[in-house]
């Protein structure tokens, strides 16, 4: 049975639904060693900023139940070394690359984006809108509908890529979020962002990270994140990414079902470089198994009742 | 990555265990290290650094197994201390760079506290010339050093309690061994608690002499992707810069480490 | 060294900081086989309504990585038969019990509230605004500051209990939901509820659970409730009970140190019905290892830098 | 709650085993069940509950341990499977209603599907004079009965697929059964898959013959306080009622169950 893997993810389209997510898999070449980076559908780079950014001192990382926190910072080289240093790998090796872009104000969203206007090997902008918004005294562009959507609309405004807007969880109402970025004039929404968490080393009697708070991403999210990802698909028209504990094809197959119509799988990838690969033979092996022959036919196919 | 099998899992102490892995990948160099899957389920999530203690070689001098040195301190080895001969584990490595090798006319120490010691007995065992220089805080800690010395080196001791060698700390007799030796032709690599590699690192600044450090964070990776394993260098002209342990690191000169704004905790 | 282990949460004085959480501690009578329950600070029971209500379908629980969902659809006698039935055992052996109560209107709170008005054996009430407010179409009142905060000035106005709030984590900002229900009169506020979720089975392609979603509990969540906590023992006055995955007296440490004057033992009980009582031996060794004569030294004592 | 050892973990088939765990407590009852703790950590989080397939006894006739026969079906069995001797395992029961002891008289024929074989194996060892009639898919999932033949069990046994036995439903061998026989003198006990137990039942309605079911559920806690394992029945004067296959159950009368009401899936 030849089956059709290839999704359109809002304006443009991958050859299957598997990509990984910002900030878990470098630049692509870090991982080139332990996987077949053209088995993926994309690869989403680490979150972009104007100017590079030195990111939060260690510790950064800590496990948790099923999980792990993260408070790296954002810390990146900045959009422009992105383009000259990182950004011609993937292209060589003809992998789509997403690039993951975030700003503390609406203007270094803009910015971000015409700078990477005509790059070649960029096949979207994915928006990162979990983000302070100084402007507007810290509170996060990812959790007020508003201010998501002109975040939307000046990135769209200066790119003629397609553009996908990446949700916050850790709010009351992810449908609205939803709604504003798709009025905001999204081509896909992806979701989610890690949830804001904290450990405490108990004997030091300080917080584990020295952020204080960070996100939380791995398995542990994963109802989560299938929860959220089936309520957003039920409102928007735009494509849905789907991410959150994707560990295996299994994992993955909950999210498309419950109306992703394409994922990501991020931590994972921490502990086998392999995952995102082995998620896309463990779609394919499913398919054939229950002879789908085209993977749009399971996207939304979850029978609530 | 690869599936290696445990070959053997011997208690040195109650906390402390050597174990040795079925491995025929590249030839680890000392100072590298591996990332150990320790369940395949959830919990715990990530895997586990270790450095390499000695490599398992056929009668040709293949590469067959690794062994890694280490103490019980939370979850995840302590699961490891359970393992039985055979089990199964998810090995990727190895991984970062290792200590430089020794040049021609060089005296290469080793300076080992603690755990410190697994990577430094891979270079006494590759450089044989070296001289290996071990502390620790007590006798239970120092029972790590009977594995080195069933490979025949032979490691001065101190313990900061006196129960095993002499007692004092890894400085005192570093400055020994110091003694009489043009500092120019001495190069120091040291493994171990922040607090000791701190020292040392202040003490051969003070001295000129040449040191490298084999740095531990925090790691959910070990590929340089998560970014998590930063640790803040001098560099970038003087504005200072993250490095990452992981994937540059785990040794770094020095010199290069921007130790006013490490916390020893980690 | 003698230590101090009772906490007064509001008005009420327990012996040790350690509660069962409600839903998971049956009435108390069920775990007697299996632990000391006079060794508890106090039994939170089963959420109580007016009516006795039947509950949702089944499956109503499903196992996550390192958490479980629940769609019990508060399932319980109604609190009439509590009174009569299920009371008199803690009472007769002397734990304090504290009732669980909610509604789907400010008035059946409030009806729920009167009804336990002089029962002797009930130390306090715990609200559970995590229900739907019918009246406001469904929307619950534990994402919405102005309902909670009504909830709780009915109910304040009509016992003379201590009043305990229980706050819902699905909100964007705990803080704001804490403040009004402090504002509302509360005694004191308890969290976290659990978080919404969802599994799909992807062979039925539906998901596990017959309500869809349900309430996601366990270690899973425990970042997301310490942080919790600790944002909103920052910003509150009463005293706060802090819960989500505790499996041990450490984790309930984690609580305390972040400002949680007492802590609540929820999934736990399903794996170890013993896990309660444990953590409050856990806490004492710890105060003993640590030389703390009182546990209200250690609430709150987080270093944030 | 008691901390089990593992005597033995025996393969039937690739997916099926039969583990005999260490267990001193109180005399389990046919049809009781145990919640195994698979793990320490969190993941899996939640015990899982197994019927006692049999008791082992010392020269007195004390309970020294309890068997339980299992199928591999997820992540939980699986990692059962691989449990070695001397495993250490938290037990705790036995839990739940057992079938109701057989009466003077009384004919007692035991219908077990698949791996519902476990808790009439108990039954039949106890209740001799009863009657034992198993039924499974296929070959693979009819290799459990060998384990009761091991204990001198004569079993009728059907294959759906005739691959063991006589081909067919274990309704067919249970009409045989019956035949020549007063209704009003047998009581059938059944456990296995609930398409099987909705057959059985309706059959034994039709037929007037008393019928208990042991029923099976998710379950979180196993001890009546989660309410997680509801069942809808008749009762509550008609108007239907949950009760709880853990606490309430897991055997109950079949004309209690609300039949209509329950999915097959689960
Ligand atoms: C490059 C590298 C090489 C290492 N080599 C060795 C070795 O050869 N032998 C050895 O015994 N250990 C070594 N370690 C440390 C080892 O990785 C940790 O002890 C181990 O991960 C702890 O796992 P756990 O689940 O038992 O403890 P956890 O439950 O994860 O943590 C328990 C305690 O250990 C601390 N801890 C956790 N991870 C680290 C870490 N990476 N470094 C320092 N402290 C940590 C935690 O903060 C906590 O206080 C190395 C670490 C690194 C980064
Ligand atoms: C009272 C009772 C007695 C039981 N006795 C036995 C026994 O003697 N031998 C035996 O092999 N099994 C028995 N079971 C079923 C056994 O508990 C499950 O097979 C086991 O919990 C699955 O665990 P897992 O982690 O391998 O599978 P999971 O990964 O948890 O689940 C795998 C699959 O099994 C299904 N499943 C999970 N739990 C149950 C359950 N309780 N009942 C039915 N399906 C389930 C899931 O829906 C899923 O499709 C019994 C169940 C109950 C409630
Ligand atoms: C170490 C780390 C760094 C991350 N960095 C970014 C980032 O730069 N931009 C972004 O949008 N998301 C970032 N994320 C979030 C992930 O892309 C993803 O949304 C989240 O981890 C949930 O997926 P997972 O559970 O599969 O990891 C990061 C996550 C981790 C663990
Ligand atoms: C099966 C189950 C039933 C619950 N029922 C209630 C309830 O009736 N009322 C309530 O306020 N919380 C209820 N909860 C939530 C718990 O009290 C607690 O807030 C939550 O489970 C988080 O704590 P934990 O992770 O320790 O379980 C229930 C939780 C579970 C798992
Ligand atoms: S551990 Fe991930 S970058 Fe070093
Ligand atoms: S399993 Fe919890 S009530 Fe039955």
């Amino acid at each position: 049975m030849a089956i059709k893997t290839s999704v359109d993810i809002g304006g443009v389209t991958i050859k299957n639904p598997v990509m990984t997510a910002s900030g878990t898999f470098g630049y692509g070449e870090e991982f080139a060693p332990y996987t077949d980076l053209r088995a993926l559908g994309a690869v989403v780079v680490k979150g972009l900023s104007l100017k590079p950014r030195p990111g939060n001192p260690t510790p950064r990382t800590v496990e948790t139940p099923s999980g792990m926190l993260n408070a790296i910072g954002l810390q990146n080289v900045g959009v422009e070394p992105f383009i000259e240093e990182k950004l011609p790998y993937l292209r060589d090796i003809g992998v789509p690359a997403i690039a993951n872009i975030f700003g503390e104000s609406v203007d270094e969203y803009r910015a971000v984006a015409e700078r990477l206007e005509g790059c070649k090997g960029i096949a979207a902008i994915e928006i990162n809108i979990s983000c302070p918004n100084v402007k507007k005294g810290g509170l996060q562009f990812g959790t007020d509908p508003n201010s998501a959507r002109t975040v939307v609309e000046a990135v769209k405004a200066v790119t003629s890529l397609p553009v996908m807007t990446k949700l916050s969880p850790n709010v009351t109402d992810i449908r609205a979020m939803a709604l504003a970025v798709e009025d905001g004039g999204t081509d896909s929404i992806s979701l989610i962002n890690t949830i804001t968490g904290m450990v405490v080393d108990i004997d030091k009697r300080r917080p584990v990270l020295a952020n204080g708070v960070g996100g939380l991403s791995g398995p542990a999210i994963r109802p989560v994140a299938v929860r959220m990802v089936c309520e957003v698909a039920s409102v928007v028209r735009v494509p849905v990414i789907g991410m959150g504990g994707i560990m295996n094809g299994d994992d993955a197959l909950q999210f498309i079902i419950a109306g992703a119509t394409a994922v990501q799988v991020g931590t994972a990838s921490f502990i086998d470089p392999d995952s995102a690969a082995k998620v896309v033979s463990g779609i394919e092996s499913y398919m054939k198994k229950y002879n789908i022959e085209d993977i749009n036919e399971l996207v939304g196919s979850i029978k609530l009742d | 990555m690869a599936r290696a099998e445990v070959l053997y899992n011997r208690a040195l102490s109650p906390y402390h265990f050597l174990m040795g892995l079925s491995y025929t990948g590249v030839r680890p160099a000392p100072g590298q290290f591996v990332m150990l899957r320790i369940s395949s389920g959830s919990d715990p999530l990530l895997r586990r650094p270790f450095g390499v203690f000695s490599l398992l070689e056929d009668e040709r001098g293949q590469v067959t197994g690794i062994t890694i040195l280490y103490r019980v301190v939370g979850r995840g080895t302590q699961i490891m201390s359970e393992f039985g001969e055979g089990q199964a584990v998810d090995l990727l490595g190895p991984l970062g760079n290792g200590f430089p090798a020794p040049k021609e006319g060089e005296r290469t120490i080793l300076v080992a506290g603690g755990m410190g010691l697994a990577p430094l007995n891979l270079m006494a065992l590759v450089y044989p010339e070296s001289k290996l220089i071990f502390g620790a805080r007590d006798g239970v800690e120092a029972s790590v050093i009977d594995a080195s010395k069933e490979y025949g080196l032979l490691p001065s001791v101190v313990t900061e309690d006196g129960s095993e060698g002499e007692k004092g700390l890894v400085t005192d007799l570093l400055s020994s061994a110091l003694e009489g030796l043009d500092p120019a032709s001495v190069v120091v690599h040291s493994c171990g608690p922040m607090g000791m590699l701190r020292a040392v690192s202040a003490l051969m600044l003070e001295m000129g002499v040449k040191t490298y450090v084999s740095l531990e964070n925090s790691m959910a990776c070990g590929l340089g992707a998560c970014l998590g394993c930063a640790v803040t260098c001098t560099g970038n002209g003087g504005e200072g810069e993250y490095r990452f342990v992981c994937s540059d690191g785990p040794v770094f000169e020095s010199t290069d480490i921007d130790w006013a704004r490490i916390r020893d905790g980690h």
